[in-house]
């Protein structure tokens, strides 16, 4: 508990956090204050290239042990149940339509890299390592949710067709082929790669995050604004419960995996995040008349601040805690 | 100068849909459009603004195509397959245009 | 493909003034709209252009709206309040709209 | 609310001969346009799209011009000595302009 | 003399100047070098973050002295003030009229940041210290200017109605909302904060602030290409005197504050420049029939690069002088 | 030739070439990946500056010897020769009309930059030196070739008038302005001017050009994809046979210029590759029926990825082996 306190704390007032209170609240005062879409667009493309590429380094540097497949299966068996769990939450502590509810689902079993690297920020500057190839994990999770999701609709008698453009949309999703790509680079390229681009892809990255998160404060506060009327308790209460459920299931993978402290840790991170890039791209092709102010605002003006202010510190802390880490 | 009359089709349609709207098109023997961005708008499903979108899950685009009026209703039953389950707005009016040999 | 009468006003307006001209528009009961990005002109004012511009001042947009015939005059009457002592340019065409449910 | 006869005239064109387009409309006595940006098309010459786009050789973009009828003529002269040899597309619809005084 | 001659030398030879040098070649040649509007957005939230941030950490760093609340009155006193100044100067020099007088006057009333990062890069490099908060004061002196100017209009018999929506939006304006909302983030993250993203934000500052001056001076060209036409020579030299006339104020106001050597500096360059961002946007909804070309080329096409080449060297020999520091 | 192979295969395996590699697959395989306009335009504005601030620096370190004015000279004789040769090879090679024959010429008698800026990067970490003043070369053989290309079709009979506004155009291009400008304020500051920035403009390089060519890849891709119609055989293999054709007359000019073996090298490279951004700009204008995907898909598709990868290293392993270097 005291764990817990401390890191959050230190967590709280972390430029980064900081910086996304800072947007949010900017944007909730009404300030014309933003961030050109091209500009947030470029530092989420470093972002990713940046993560995949040192996971990749990692990977290089300390080979693969042989928990890797396991990992990755594992992620993905996480992507495609949680959304059922969610799902079932959502039947008894919101009153979704059918629609809306599968639509929810997909974003949490789905991911968010941005908790993820937020995460492993904290990892770091807390001296917890962790596995290079969680970043391939991540990429993982990213897109069977969203397969779960449709399957739940189809079965509720809703014939969907799932066809395969949508299919290629969903896999070839830009960010799972930037941070696989990249990812690739690092592991081939290694620590000598690293040595030449390290200036560009780790010296500056706390600080770009920090305006990334500040333009996330921005547009999270802005979906509060707009969004807030359409969420009911129940619905806003799931936005915060089903990270920890998530996080639960997410924990108990990684602890039957054996994977690291740091490892358990950014798997609850995995399952607890909800995605909000991915997965409304491929709902709106798929599901077009579930609310997007329902799954947007939940994924990104409850779960997302949700996790970044004390779901990481918690994740973190239990981890440490069961791994004896 | 010489005109010749036309119709201007104009579709606000999500970015998401876009390649769909297009590929619906070239399969209807359409071949010539032009796309321009869309800043923001509201409408029954809200307001939304392209500032500091990092999701391509929710912008949108606007679809412009000018064509002979004879293909219009081939045009527009191409269109509205694609439109039908998804919000955006269809318009067409009347309009002239140079060098009929180019569209 | 049944088509339906409808009012396509396009007001090209200084950026600064977008958010007073929506209010506006949606004070008269006008909820659909769309906003796009305007790159540069010219006009009494003289020639700008958006590149390198830092400043929010300068910039104008087009906010384009369709709307059945009998409510345009609200329209009107409401963006003229917010345009009157501003630059900018007000149109209405005719236009035919699919899918006169959802406007 | 009072409004006025006009010509509304769009012209989609390379990037590279907007000046040269603008210049030969101020020429023509025309000094009011807006100049509107174009993300990617499709025509004759294939499909493009400004995406990771670094050379200016090969976008396009939308000059816009609302006139009044009897000056259209003499527009289109001048935008046709530009646009003849290039692609890109001309159109010219009817629109009704309040404040005739501001162009 | 000799010094204002060294500082002024080493200043016009230095990148930042011959940046925007080159920016001002390149579009009074017609170049078509431009910067796309969303990199130069960008860059200049970078700027705005880094400097807030840098200024807040010496805050927290020094503590603060006595002198901040008064330095921030006197900031928002000299705002105040000097548009009123600039209105009587423009009656005697040039003959606008009220409307574009008071539209100019509310410019040098206000601020130009970038004038103030390329006055603090300056000391930097001479070595002299200034107090951290002034850049909170930068902040304060953005808008009471523009309330002043519309005071002068309304004194005028035009009975402007001030409305509330304007006023907000003057004092939420993004940039104040960004340098004073870092400067609180760097205040309460401090050095250990710094330690984490001074890769970002002190490292390559001097290097974004090049192209971001090349692409001021493209602007500023375009402006003089386009807007020389309508300055006739009595308003040109206003450009020239107002900053020398409000630079004196801002000396007396940190002389009798008694700030640090380039504190009084700093209160020199704040009041000698004038607005190109906040105030302009204000001038366009509460007076749209003042020109824009007038206050705009005379901002930013004449008195930017003043007080960017001549300026900065003289203000700050005279507060040398006059502070022995 | 054992140089050739090992040069080649670690310049295969590094991180630029690798994200290069990652752009084509991407866009190849139809992902939506994609990278914002401003954010392309950006990070060449950034490369540009960069490139010729250094070229600057190293001028003013090493001081110009006697051979500047002549390579100057060479470049311009270059750019306006190989345009003549490349339309007789196309003549051999393709059957392609005049104009586009004239056309796809003009853009080989041009250079690429990004060429130019892998090219150094592979010398660099080689160790081998070259002369600072081949960035004002590289600007110097820009234009030329446009001028041959449209005398090549004037003396076909079709009298395109070269009218003096784009002849201003083609001369005052944004990346030849930015080149030359920044190459003179690194010769003017120096190596004192370099330090203030070198944190912007040195370090953090490789990790930008790594994003640059990942876009360079996603657009060359996406020409692949459109353009791999419009290219027959003959046409094709053009594409491979005149950069090592231009390359070789590079290689002659150096040799005779007596340059080091990076300048010999980096003279192969100029000559070798083809311009993708000033030359199709120009073609539009003069020669607007000549088809944009013939010279675009070969400059971009062809040409590009062969100098990258291939090119580059054959052509340092001929300069060191040709100057005992
Ligand atoms: N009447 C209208 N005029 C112009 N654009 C509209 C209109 N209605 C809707 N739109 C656009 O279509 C989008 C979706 O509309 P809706 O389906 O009503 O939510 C809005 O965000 C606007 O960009
Ligand atoms: N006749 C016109 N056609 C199209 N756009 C115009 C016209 N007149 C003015 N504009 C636009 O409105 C802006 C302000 O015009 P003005 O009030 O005449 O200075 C110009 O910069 C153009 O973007
Ligand atoms: N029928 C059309 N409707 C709308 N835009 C068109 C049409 N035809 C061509 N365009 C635009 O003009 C550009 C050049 O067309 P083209 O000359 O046919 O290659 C295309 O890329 C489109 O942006
Ligand atoms: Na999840
Ligand atoms: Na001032
Ligand atoms: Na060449």
């Amino acid at each position: 508990m005291d764990q817990i306190l401390s890191l959050a704390a230190t967590n709280l007032l972390s430029p980064i956090i900081l910086s996304f209170a800072l947007g949010v609240a900017a944007s909730l005062a009404r300030s014309d204050l933003n961030i050109p879409e091209a500009v947030a667009k470029g530092m989420s493309i470093y972002l990713l290239f940046a993560i995949g590429f040192k996971g990749g380094v990692s990977v290089a540097d300390h080979g693969i042990d042989g928990t890797l497949a396991a990992s990755l299966l594992a992620g993905i068996v996480l992507s495609a149940a949680l959304p059922i769990v969610a799902f079932g939450l959502l039947q008894v502590m919101g009153n979704l339509s059918r629609l809306d509810a599968a639509a929810v689902a997909a974003h949490y079993g789905s991911i968010s890299i941005v908790t993820f690297v937020a995460a492993t920020s904290v990892l770091n500057s807390s001296g917890i390592a962790s596995e290079g190839y969680m970043v391939a994990v991540a990429a993982a999770m990213e897109a069977p949710a969203i397969l779960s999701a449709l399957w739940l609709i189809s079965r509720g008698g809703d014939s969907r067709r799932m066809d395969p453009e949508l299919l290629r949309e969903i896999m070839l999703n830009g960010s799972i082929v930037l941070l696989v790509g990249s990812f690739f680079i690092g592991w081939i390229t290694g620590t000598e790669g690293l040595a030449k681009i390290e200036a560009f892809i780790v010296s500056p990255f706390q600080g770009v995050l920090c305006l990334f998160l500040l333009d996330m404060g921005l547009v999270a506060g802005r979906g509060l604004r707009g969004g807030s009327g359409v969420l009911k308790p129940g619905v806003l209460t799931f936005g915060v419960v089903m990270p920890l459920v998530g996080a639960t299931f997410g924990c108990i993978a990684g602890l039957l995996l054996g994977v690291s402290t740091g490892g358990v840790a950014l798997f609850m991170v995995l399952s607890a995040s909800a995605s909000y890039i991915a997965v409304p791209a491929a709902m709106r092709v798929a599901l077009p008349e579930a609310n997007p102010s329902i799954y947007l605002t939940l994924s990104l003006g409850v779960t997302f601040p949700f996790n970044l202010t004390l779901g990481i510190p918690i994740y973190i802390a239990v981890a440490s805690a069961l791994t004896g880490g | 100068m010489q005109t010749h009359k036309a119709k201007r089709v104009a579709i606000i349609i999500e970015q998401v849909m876009q390649s769909r709207l297009t590929d619906a098109m070239e399969r209807a023997g359409v071949t010539g459009w032009t796309v321009l961005p869309v800043l923001g708008g509201s409408g029954d499903s809200g307001t939304w603004s392209r500032e500091g979108q990092v999701s391509r899950g929710t912008g949108m685009v606007q679809v412009l195509c000018v064509i002979k009026p004879e293909r219009l209703d081939g045009l527009l039953d191409a269109a509205f397959a694609v439109v039908e389950r998804h919000i955006g707005i269809v318009t067409v009016s009347d309009c002239e245009v140079l060098r009929a040999e180019r569209f």
